[in-house]
């Protein structure tokens, strides 16, 4: 045994970090709960006005009181977001691959693809309805493209970090493309592929919902415009709510994947 | 050297394409001249805009809006993105909100910001930062992520700080993915400024647009959106270069 | 000094006039200050004035009766346009549609459910006799809605009307202007707050406002100018303008119970919506304005 | 001019081993290859020339930095030479052959997301060999390599040296004709070298493979090889040619004998003149 | 029971070399480490006690994956004991401690968007030495590992075994009191390996540092060490304590000793019989 003094306490037991206060489920909720409290209060005070932001309650009660509108509208907001979800997500991360692993391409188009992106198409949608019309599909082709483009940005700038030893590995193996497209480019890209499709994902709520909002006679942004128009401010936010919702369920779909292909991450060290 | 020569003409022969596509399929009837005229119109028009003091007047105010709205969402949101992504306590309670946030609508709580900033750049600055943080908290936390755990190891045994591990490691690691949500960014920042100018406003290109849109004043309307879009795109390029420059490093 | 903040469309024809007021320094010569903001229609002045942040501003009475529903603290306190002018339903050029009966199961593209285009439109579809689809389609998405011919026929709006007409690209099936009788179809409303607070800054700008479209009315000639140069329309269009919407605004901003009872019948049109008393929703406090000259 | 005469009597005293006759496995002729970088080019290799004949088990030693893992990336078809061409049984190499030669590459390279298991049975995965095949040819190796308790971990909770054994395993179960293995046994410790070893000699001679071995080990390098190549310090260049006439089978006891200790020693003395 | 007698034995034996009297550098008692994985368990050190003098060179030898890394981690702060404890230079171990501990990793770990010469510089740029200073010395220790060529190269640009020396002269350049070195030849040529090896040597004389060294090859262990430590197969434990006591300075010649071909012996037979 060395001889030095060493305070027993601090080194015997490995260090046991003191658990926080509150865990955090709890903190996420309490703040959930004070912003629903604010909501309801500082209206009903009149602390904000009411035409602006409606007391949750009433919110609630009206938007009970309109159930059966806001399904329908909801039943053909949900299916225009499937449908752009399965364009945006599937044409956009193949190309996303393509243009991210083959460089000639990468080089000459995904600059174009970027700075296509940059135009700024949202505000000349009611233009755009000349073209795409203005029933459901319009909001589809709309969303589709508008949230397929992170979803090549994303798809291809993780595959443009992809440590090249992987590739390598795979070619002298005998992978083809499509093999070293699906079963390495993507898996190693994974966490950038993953943001795109949460950012894909929330543009496409966001592009048809807005769209709707310019240029529908359905669907919950067509909703939540007349009601504003109107004046029926619990009616706009019980169909914000109702969004929020599709955000939330879209959100604990891609928590899922997150969750299944993050397993074999090593746990991060803190610092 | 030869290759980016070789990528650039290719570019511009693309683009090249896409304008002649459009001048043609315009003046032979292909599409409606009255939607969408010719591009040489647009052109004259945006020729004519660049040199009309009232457009220049409202396009320097966007610019300031959006140099504003950019400045101060960069710090914030990655510094958002990196507690999210750090802190397992805050990053547990607060994700959700943050991952729920980025799928609704911004413009539905425009007349929230002008309840809390009034109706001037202020409004305009927050109404950018908004839209755009999300995209870059989401960057952020990804990059965070995919930081080499080994790195950091290495670090601290070299004696690294905290701070320093996040500036050492952290930060040239991060970076690329970064600036790829940054690019983003800036895109929901600029579209969320002139948004919120088309809806309120005292001065800026979102009310032109709107105005424009309102008239069926179509080649100023296009025009308009071109050079907005020519903003984006010099500001996206900007970006990239910058990505280039501190990314070589990667093979 | 006090500073009156107004709202609206910047260069819709009823609302130059406040552009015209300040060229001509008729606010400072009637001894107050003034800052317009831009909104993209009467609903978002009308919420940029429940914020707080607009004291004056340009909208039609129905949509006040619905804001006042939700708490809004407003009144209207001038007539802008009496009858709606330079308002019309328009169909395509070509298109087979004569008459407005014919318009019943047709399209009709309005600008958004509840806007002023909207209830015209359903004023047409009660003319016409039967149920027609009104599209919201967005200010700038009419035209381009009319011509791909997603829409049969589309509400509009001055200046849009003349210039479609005068353009050629749609012909005028209804002119709103003299087929409907008076309505209002644009007042100026002011806070319930600065009609209490700073009644003589408010009584003030409207003389100011007034005052500038007595102007603009007794000199075409600098009016015109103003059309071409600052709101940036065609000879044409300007002097189509000029006729019809600035002639044909109110130059006193009196106001008649009959005109809103006529506006709001207008806004019941569309349904469940139960309108208030008209008296509620005016006060003469401020009419008829006693016009300077700059 | 030492070159090749030294070339031409490796040829001649190339005896031994279960190498059948033909023409050669592996041609490189006039190879250099130069690295194009930010700081200017680094020319790698100078003028490579040999040539393996079927079946026969070459080793490469030289000092750190001289090119091998070039060249052995160039052999695979991942590199392209700057000069010069290789001919790989009988057809010039332009891309990865992967059924003619497989690579051990000097960093495991496993993919993360794979388990152990997982990871040796990828080649096999490629090629679309049955899901219960695979999976028995790849615990049989992992068996091999002493992993088979570990198969359902992944890299990141393995060991440095396990990471290099299931790369082993991995390029084993892909099965080549040729088997360029860079530096394969460096994280071993001595024991686990010697059996694994072994264990490439048998498989060697029961699949009659050719092997390519870039080692730091001389004694591993005589243990192992028919024929030894010396490459010299940047630019690599092959400055000499060892041929070992130790008998097949060898045996730990050869170690000790003199010629063992000659032929190491000789090796050691090329390098050093580098 | 063995073991304690070893350790004893150990303690009495280890007379020579430049260490001066006083407590411990590092004392580790009953270190055990279990790994939690989706797939169980594993206990990967079990049980460890041991004690370094100040200014002792130690080897770690044992079979692959038997723990070795895992203790250098812990030993570095990286990794917390799951039982037992450190202490370094008289101070429980909690957290990494630069300025006493610093760690030469088994894989090279170089920051990649760093050249050669800026990783080597990063341990001084981190406690904020001057630049010149820092490039003065960073250029230094690319010199003595062979690199100084290489300065301005990204690691990405370099070979394995290059790679692993930038990483040697970043651990020298840190200069910790403690230096643990996680089998930093293993890539490199048997040359390069004897003179860095001797250049280690001159540093830990000159800079009276205390050394814990992990290798897989025996010659380099009696070689290098004062003392080597024997693990068994996993889960880790010391199996045997080889005193080295050959005289300082070594030399080339004493491998050809019979000494030290007994002491090679004595320890490759404790780790056979793991
Ligand atoms: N991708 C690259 N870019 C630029 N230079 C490189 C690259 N890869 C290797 N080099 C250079 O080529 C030379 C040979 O490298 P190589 O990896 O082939 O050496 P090696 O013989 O395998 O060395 P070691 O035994 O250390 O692994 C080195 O000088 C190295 O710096
Ligand atoms: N992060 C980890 N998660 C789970 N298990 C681990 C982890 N790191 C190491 N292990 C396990 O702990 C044991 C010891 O690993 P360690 O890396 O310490 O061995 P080693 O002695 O350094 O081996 P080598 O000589 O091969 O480098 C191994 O069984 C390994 O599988
Ligand atoms: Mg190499
Ligand atoms: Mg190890």
């Amino acid at each position: 045994m060395p001889a030095t003094a060493v305070s027993p306490s601090a080194a015997s037991a490995p260090r046991i970090r003191r658990g926080p206060w509150l865990p955090p489920r709890a903190l996420g909720l309490l703040t959930l709960a004070a912003l629903l409290l604010a909501w309801e209060v500082l209206p009903r005070l009149e602390l904000v006005p009411p035409v602006l932001v409606a007391p949750l309650s009433t919110v609630l009660e009206s938007g009970v009181a309109s159930a059966g509108t806001f399904a329908e509208a909801m039943g053909v907001t949900m299916v225009e977001i499937a449908f752009a979800l399965v364009f945006a997500y599937g044409v956009g991360g193949i190309l996303g691959l393509v243009l991210g692993s083959v460089k000639p391409l990468r080089g000459a188009v995904l600059p174009l693809v970027s700075s296509i992106y940059a135009v700024p198409f949202i505000v000349a949608y009611p233009l755009l309805t000349a073209w795409i019309g203005i029933g459901m599909e319009s909001k589809v082709i709309f969303a589709g493209i508008y949230g397929m483009f992170p979803m090549i940005l994303a798809t291809a700038a993780g595959v443009r970090t992809v440590d090249p030893a992987f590739v390598r590995a795979a070619r002298s193996m005998g992978a083809t493309r499509a093999q070293i497209l699906f079963q390495v480019l993507v898996p190693a890209a994974f966490p950038s592929i993953l943001s795109g499709l949460r950012i894909a994902g929330s543009l496409v709520t966001i592009g048809v919902v807005v769209a709707e909002m310019l240029a529908s006679t359905a669907g919950l942004g067509f909703l939540i415009t007349q009601y504003r128009s109107m004046f029926q401010t619990p009616e706009v936010y019980f169909g914000i709510i109702l969004v929020l919702c599709l955000t939330g369920f879209l959100d604990f779909l891609i928590g899922c994947v997150e969750r299944k292909a993050a397993a074999w991450r090593p746990r991060k060290e803190l610092i | 050297m030869t290759q980016r020569a070789s990528y650039l003409a290719v570019q511009i022969a693309i683009l090249a394409a896409i304008l002649t596509g459009w001048e043609i399929a315009s003046r032979s009837g292909a599409v409606n001249a009255m939607l969408l005229p010719p591009f040489s119109e647009v052109a004259t028009q945006m020729g004519r805009m660049l040199v009309s003091a009232r457009f220049l007047e409202n396009l320097g105010v966007t610019a300031l809006e959006v140099v504003l709205a950019s400045a101060i969402v960069a710090p914030i949101g990655v510094l958002i993105g990196l507690v999210l992504a750090e802190s397992p306590y805050l990053g547990a309670a607060y994700r959700p909100f943050f991952f729920f946030l980025t799928g609704v609508p911004k413009s539905i709580f425009l007349p929230i910001f002008i309840l809390i900033f009034g109706i001037g750049i202020s409004q305009k600055v927050a109404f950018g930062v908004f839209q755009a943080v999300f995209v870059l908290v989401i960057a952020t936390m990804t990059a965070a992520s995919s930081v080499a755990p080994e790195l950091v190891r290495l670090a601290k045994v070299s004696g690294a700080t905290r701070w320093q591990i996040y500036r050492e490691i952290y930060w040239p690691a991060m970076l690329p993915i970064v600036i790829e949500g940054m690019r983003l960014g800036v895109i929901f920042n600029i579209t969320g400024v002139i948004f919120a100018e088309m809806s309120v406003s005292r001065a800026g290109i979102g009310a032109l647009v709107a105005e424009w849109g309102r008239n069926f004043e179509i080649a100023n309307l296009i025009g308009g959106i071109l050079i907005t879009a020519l903003l984006c795109i010099a500001i996206n390029e900007s970006l990239r270069w910058y990505e280039l420059r501190v990314g070589k490093w990667r093979q | 000094q006090d500073v009156i903040r107004i709202g609206g469309t910047a260069n819709y024809g009823p609302v130059l006039p406040v552009k015209a007021a300040e060229k001509l320094g008729l606010f400072e010569k009637a001894g107050v200050k003034m800052q317009f903001t831009n909104f993209a229609g009467g609903a978002q002045s009308m919420e940029g004035l429940a914020a707080g942040e607009a004291d004056l501003i340009n909208y039609f009475p129905p949509g006040l009766a619905l804001a006042k529903a939700r708490g809004v603290k407003a009144t209207i306190v001038g007539a802008s346009t009496t009858t709606p002018r330079g308002w019309a339903i328009m169909v395509a050029k070509d298109s087979p549609i004569t008459d407005i009966k014919q318009l019943v199961g047709k399209k009709v593209g309005v600008t958004t459910n509840g806007a002023t285009t909207d209830f015209f439109a359903l004023w047409a579809a009660k003319q016409a006799g039967g149920a027609i689809t009104r599209v919201p389609l967005g200010g700038g998405g009419l035209v381009p809605g009319l011509l791909a011919g997603n829409v049969e026929a589309i509400s509009t709006y001055p200046p849009l009307t003349y210039r479609l007409a005068l353009g050629g690209q749609a012909r005028i099936l209804v002119d709103l202007g003299s087929a409907m009788s008076a309505n209002l179809p644009d007042v100026w409303i002011a806070s319930d707050e600065v009609i209490n607070k700073k009644p003589e800054a408010l009584r003030r700008a409207l003389v100011a406002l007034y005052s500038a479209i007595k102007y603009m009315q007794d000199n075409p000639d600098w009016t015109l100018k103003l059309l071409e140069e600052q709101a940036q329309l065609a000879p044409d269009i300007a002097k189509e303008e000029f006729k019809q919407t600035i002639m044909g605004l109110s130059s006193t901003g009196t106001l008649k119970e009959a005109d809103v009872a006529a506006s709001l019948e207008l806004g019941s049109l569309a349904g469940n919506v139960k309108m208030p008393d008209p008296k509620s929703l005016f006060t003469d406090k401020f009419v008829p304005v006693q016009t300077i000259s700059p | 001019m030492v070159r090749t005469a030294s070339r031409k009597m490796a040829a001649v005293a190339n005896a031994p081993a279960p190498a059948p006759a033909g023409p050669p496995d592996v041609a490189v002729e006039h190879l250099t290859h130069v690295y194009e970088t930010a700081n200017g080019a680094v020319k790698a290799l100078d003028d490579i020339d040999f040539e393996v004949p079927q079946g026969k088990f070459v080793g490469i030693v030289g000092p750190s930095g001289c090119g091998k893992s070039s060249l052995l990336l160039m052999l695979a078809g991942l590199l392209q030479p700057s000069e010069g061409r290789i001919v790989v049984r009988e057809h010039a190499l332009t891309a990865p052959r992967p059924a003619d030669v497989g690579v051990v590459f000097q960093e495991a390279s496993l993919l993360p997301w794979k388990t152990a298991l997982e990871n040796v049975e990828f080649p096999l995965k490629l090629r679309g060999t049955a899901r219960a095949e695979r999976r028995d040819r790849a615990l049989e190796l992992l068996e091999l390599v002493g992993l088979a308790d570990f198969r359902d971990r992944l890299p990141h909770e393995l060991s440095g040296g396990m990471r290099q054994r299931v790369s082993i395993a991995r390029g084993f179960s892909q099965d080549p004709k040729i088997l360029l293995m860079d530096e394969p046994f460096a994280a071993l410790d001595e024991q686990t070298r010697l059996t694994l070893g072994d264990e490439l000699l048998k498989i060697w001679t029961r699949h009659q493979k050719t092997v390519i071995f870039v080692t730091h080990s001389l004694t591993e390098a005589v243990y192992l090889c028919d024929e030894v190549l010396v490459m010299s310090h940047r630019p690599g260049r092959i400055i000499d040619r060892v041929t070992i006439p130790l008998e097949r089978p060898r045996t730990y006891e050869m170690m000790a004998t003199e010629t063992f200790g000659h032929l190491r020693e000789r090796i050691w003395r090329s390098i050093r003149t580098t």
